[in-house]
């Protein structure tokens, strides 16, 4: 039995304190909160505790899906990208580009936001961005 | 921790409000104890409510708790004298856990004289008035319960 | 779900003179859970029940009663419900009248106050009841009694005499018990070993009877009915199926190790010792001193022996018998001699010059002598005169501890003792009965008792396990002891059991065992309940962290749910 | 008293030659790792314990515990033990939860300053392998312990209606507390706690969480480590631990084969110097 614990930040918000997870034979199978973390402080709140849990959850999303009629339907990434390429081109073409606005994450690391606000103001031209941690 | 927070809107005069008492007895005792009251026609006050239950063995201490903090300003758990129950020695173990009980109740500042823990047999149903009518007075002069410990900022979300 | 039926008793304007019934029921009937209000006027007298109970028969419905307390007329009406066919889960008795009317008849408005909430928990817990299932045992008709003493040899003859099937188990190599080891018995001094042998005749003669010397018990289980004992016979492992099992194990003597210079000088013998001299020969002597209570009714065995005095007498004119020069003295701190019997006894023995000296326990007889035993000092209690009396014999009365097996029978069967190691029985009222059902004590391993209170025993718990066998079949529910008091059993939810063994633990009828779980070889454990065993008291859910235990007619829910409607 | 690094020198050793003889498939304990930074880590090769650390105090009984629930069978672990963490165990062993036959426990004494942080009574193992017993601190002499547990009971209730009043409703203290190991939980829903209502409500939440760890509580502290409002939760158990220790004589996780009073050894009477309130004195006391 290969049980190791790793050391990483908390997803969840961007607070970011520390936590351990306890690996087992490559599954994530618990959270503890790292005590040397200078954030944290060997805290965790519900989220953070609870961290472990949706990582090889069976309801997590783990590749794009498409509603068709009232069931979602597996499809590939590059349906997907090009699927959802075409329909905002045809939402900025007959409502203009202010018509699209981003919503990012906490979740999401500062490349992947700075990522996501680069997608759209210089993909859609607007400054229609936000993020959920902006309190 | 230094700056101490007047409690006083919770001291409210016993006069202006009767405690919430709830009473647990066993079926075979203490329920017996509450009927012989009953059939005296002892009037009581009317702020006490009796949940009959088998043996005191099955009252959680949990359950006491929730009674608590469903606003009960005081719980009576009533069993059989030790030594004479239905249940071979299960008032003893029970009284062991809500004697520990008293003693957590005792440390969050509730008081551990909120939680009476009581044994007789059947055929004492003039101290069943009497336990009653003590503890209302006992109850009454202490603070409400059902204060800010359980409502005051709970929200649903 | 629309489904329960509340009938309101009035008692004959009892109940409404103080609570106003209308209030109730315009409450009642705009709850959702209730399908229908019904006032009356005695539904104790109306003969109603019925009625009510073939209303609800059928689909989920569930009926709740407001009337009398359960004392008063309440649980004859649930009585009869529950021959109509309304089992304990669907109906539900709140008491109006000894519980509200009459204690508040001053306050009428808060009387009411308190009648709705009362019948708001009473609707609560009727939503959440369920029901636990009553379990039907097939009982195996043999019955097996471990001992074969003066208790066992009773039992089992009175056993077969019914026509039972017995199997007796002994320790030993012959049966006899404690029997065996005195020269006669008392008081009718006829010599036991005939008892003995008669009983070894019927063992040998009656098909009935299978007896098994030598035995070693490896293992016991299961329940009333069905009890699986494995066992060595003479090296043999074999196995009972027994119905019912009487254990009369019996106790064993105190050695008088340490007390009155027992075995540092001669001549200063137990009580058994002298037995066993008897039964060699005469015992001629000149001078024989009894001391009673030896290591008995002291601090660590504050009881009272009860054969000792009977022995001593007993022996005391048997050595005057023996040698009509001798001189006897009993050296006692009281006499304990009851019934008319041994009080004649007593008397007897007066009447022949056995002589009583009483003694303090604070100034106890000394031994004299250097090799042998020479003088007896003693402080007569009563005259305070210091005497100091001749003799060539000291017998030390000891009284009866528990048996050495009693400790590994207790566990094996799961039967409680008291602390001083004897089997305690479940209630002082039923004095053979344990609290395991179907486990019978009797004879010295539940107290110290004389060889004719042990057969009496014997025949008792013979007559209880006969009880038990000669049905076919019982219903787990008929184990209670008292009337109506039983109403389901303890289930434990497997799934989120987590197998720490409170509930194993704080059991007091042994009814739940712990197992381990099975698959992965994982280390956890899993409660089971012994449904037969349950009693459903409810400590077992008390002590359980996380309500995998729950006893369904009054679980969680309905109990949380009343707690919260109480003042609603 | 000995040095922090002649400690570490002893259980190197001592733990390397656990593995080395076979004594234990893998040691579970403190490893400093990349950047300097410390973190439970099971060793299994003698050569990784030079990275073995003995601070800072870490509560390890309970990943402890869920590795052995995981483990193979045949594995033995050897977990490296402060006194509470060795009253964990011991109580998990109890309660079914570890197979004692699967556990090596090598015992380090804390420091007295780290009893004095943790307000610890007893702070060394039972079976001390490593280091030397410190004095412990009496909890019931910190000024923090009697502001919240001596004096009249309205005052406290203010008090602690105010610390607790602070709860996030993490479930830290639920999560790291190494006696806890129930699935499903009590405090995760109804009827116990009401679902869906934060701050949590006060009482049920908290009074029910204190109760169930009542005659199994060691003291360890991990709850109240892992608390980000700074609840005392420990505070919440020294009340019930007294009453133990002073009614019955009993503290947890000393003994495997002592038994909780609370389960065990019911009398038929009341026992003598120790009064049982009756219908009638119940109200006298």
């Amino acid at each position: 039995m290969d049980c190791r614990f790793v050391r990483t930040t908390c997803p969840f918000c961007g607070t970011g304190c520390g936590m351990l997870l306890k690996v087992v034979d490559g599954r994530v199978v618990d959270t503890l909160p790292d005590r040397e973390s200078v954030v944290g402080r060997g805290h965790l709140c519900i989220k953070g505790w609870s961290a472990h849990e949706f990582v090889h959850h069976p309801d997590r999303l783990t590749h794009p899906l498409v509603k068709k009629g009232d069931s979602f339907e597996r499809i590939s990434w590059e349906e997907a990208i090009s699927l959802a390429a075409e329909k905002f081109r045809g939402i900025a073409e007959q409502y203009g580009n202010d018509a699209i606005g981003g919503f990012s994450s906490a979740k999401c690391t500062n490349e992947e936001n700075y990522l996501f606000q680069k997608l759209i103001r210089a993909g859609f031209q607007n400054n229609n961005v936000d993020h959920c941690a902006r309190l | 921790m230094a700056v101490e927070v007047s409690n006083n809107h919770k001291q409210q005069k016993a006069t202006e409000r009767t405690p919430r008492i709830l009473v647990f007895a066993c079926k075979w005792c203490g329920l017996i104890g509450a009927d012989g009251a009953g059939r005296k026609r002892e009037p009581l006050p009317p702020n006490f409510r009796v949940i009959p239950v088998e043996c005191v063995g099955s009252v959680e201490p949990d359950a006491v708790i929730r009674a608590f903090a469903d606003g009960m300003d005081g719980v009576i758990v009533m069993g059989c004298h030790l030594g004479g129950c239905r249940f071979n020695d299960a008032n003893h173990a029970a009284f062991k856990r809500l004697e520990l009980l008293r003693a957590l109740l005792e440390g969050v500042g509730i008081g551990r004289d909120r939680l009476l823990v009581t044994f007789g047999t059947a055929h004492e149903g003039h101290q069943f008035t009497d336990v009653l009518r003590n503890f209302t007075n006992l109850i009454a002069k202490k603070e409400s319960l059902d204060t800010s410990w359980t409502s005051s900022r709970a929200r649903m979300i | 779900m629309k489904n329960i039926t509340v009938f309101l008793c009035t008692c004959f304007d009892e109940i409404n003179r103080v609570v106003d019934y209308e209030r109730l029921c315009s409450h009642l009937s705009d709850d959702p859970r209730v399908a229908a209000v019904t006032v009356s006027r005695g539904l104790c007298v109306s003969g109603g029940a019925g009625e009510i109970g073939a209303s609800v028969k059928s689909g989920d419905g569930r009926v709740l009663i407001a009337a009398c307390s359960p004392l008063a007329r309440g649980d004859q009406v649930m009585r009869d419900l529950e021959r109509a066919g309304v089992p304990a889960f669907r109906r539900h008795l709140v008491d109006l009248r000894e519980g509200c009317a009459w204690i508040h008849g001053n306050n009428p408005a808060a009387a009411t106050e308190k009648a709705l909430d009362l019948l708001n928990m009473g609707l609560t817990a009727l939503e959440y009841k369920e029901p636990s299932a009553d379990v039907t045992l097939k009982i195996a008709d043999e019955v097996l009694v471990i001992g074969a003493g003066p208790a066992g040899m009773a039992a089992a003859t009175a056993l077969a005499r019914c026509g039972v099937d017995v199997r007796v188990l002994e320790r030993g190599a012959q049966p006899g018990g404690m029997l065996g080891l005195v020269s006669r018995s008392y008081p009718d001094n006829t010599d036991p070993s005939e008892k003995i042998a008669a009983f070894r005749d019927l063992a040998a003669s009656d098909p009935r009877i299978t007896f098994h010397s030598k035995v070693k018990i490896i293992s016991a289980r299961g329940y009333a009915g069905n009890f699986t004992v494995r066992f060595t016979a003479e090296g043999e492992e074999l196995q009972a199926h027994a119905g019912a099992v009487i254990i009369a194990t019996g106790g064993r003597v105190f050695p008088p190790k340490g007390y009155y210079r027992y075995g540092e000088v001669r001549e200063v013998v137990s009580q058994i010792e002298l037995e066993a001299r008897f039964r060699k020969g005469p015992v001629k002597k000149e001078n024989a001193v009894f001391i009673q209570c030896v290591g008995a009714r002291c601090e660590e065995r504050p009881y009272c022996s009860t054969i000792c005095c009977p022995a001593s007498i007993k022996n005391a004119m048997r050595i005057m018998d023996e040698n009509e020069n001798a001189r006897v003295w009993i050296l006692h701190r009281d006499i304990m001699m009851p019934g008319t019997t041994l009080e004649a006894y007593y008397k007897k023995a007066m009447e022949r010059g056995v002589r009583f000296i009483r003694y303090a326990e604070s100034d106890p007889p000394r031994i004299l002598g250097d090799e042998a035993v020479e003088t007896v000092e003693v402080r007569d209690d009563i005259t305070g005169d210091r005497r100091t009396i001749p003799a060539d014999l000291v017998v030390l009365s000891t009284p009866l501890i528990a048996g050495t097996d009693a400790e590994a029978i207790g566990d094996l069967f799961g039967i409680q003792r008291d602390s001083y190691g004897f089997f305690r029985e479940i209630y002082p009222l039923h004095p053979v009965e344990t609290r395991i059902d179907g486990v019978y004590i009797c004879g010295s391993a539940r107290w110290p008792v004389s060889s004719e209170q042990a057969m009496v025993q014997g025949e008792a718990a013979a007559m209880k396990a006969a009880a038990l066998v000669g049905r076919q079949t019982i219903r787990a529910s008929e184990f209670s002891r008292v009337p109506g008091a039983k109403f389901g059993h303890a289930r434990v939810n497997e799934d989120t059991c987590s197998g720490c063994g409170n509930c194993a633990a704080v059991c007091s009828f042994d009814a739940i065992r712990l197992q381990r779980r099975s698959g992965e070889g994982e280390f956890r454990m899993v409660s089971r309940v012994i449904k037969v065993r349950c009693k459903a008291c409810g400590n077992c859910l008390s002590v359980c962290p996380n309500g995998s235990m729950q006893m369904p007619e009054m679980n969680t829910k309905a109990l949380y749910g009343m707690v919260g409607k109480a003042f609603s | 008293m000995k040095t922090q690094q002649a400690m570490i020198d002893q259980a190197k050793s001592l733990l390397k030659k656990l593995l080395e003889d076979g004594e234990a498939t893998a040691v579970f304990g403190l490893a400093r790792g990349m950047g300097g930074v410390t973190a439970p880590r099971i060793f299994t090769m003698p050569d990784e314990l030079d990275s073995l650390v003995l601070e800072p105090k870490w509560p390890l009984a309970k990943p402890a515990m869920e590795i052995l629930r995981t483990a193979p069978g045949g594995y033995r672990l050897a977990v490296v033990c402060r006194g509470c963490d060795e009253r964990a165990l011991v109580e998990l062993i109890k309660r079914n939860q570890v197979d004692a036959d699967a556990l090596v426990m090598v015992g380090v004494a804390c420091s007295g300053e780290q009893a004095s942080i943790c307000l610890c009574d007893r702070p060394y193992p039972s079976k001390l392998d490593i280091g030397e017993a410190a004095h412990g601190v009496d909890p019931f002499d910190d000024p923090g312990v009697k502001y919240l547990l001596e004096g009249d009971t309205h005052t406290r209730m203010g008090r602690w209606e105010r610390v607790l009043k602070r709860c996030v409703k993490c479930y830290g203290c639920r999560n790291s507390c190494p006696i806890c190991v129930c699935d499903p939980c009590k405090l995760e829903g109804e009827p116990w706690v009401r679902r869906g209502i934060i701050p949590t409500e006060i009482l049920s939440f908290h009074l029910i969480r204190a109760f169930h760890l009542a005659d199994t509580c060691v003291a360890c502290g991990a709850c109240q480590e892992a608390c980000p409002a700074g609840i005392p939760l420990v505070t919440l158990q020294h009340a019930m631990r007294r009453a133990l220790r002073e009614g019955f004589e009993y503290e947890a996780g000393l003994d495997v084969n002592e038994k909780t009073p609370v389960l065990f050894d019911f009398i038929q009477a009341p026992e003598k110097d120790r009064p049982i309130p009756d219908w009638i004195n119940t109200l006298r006391d």
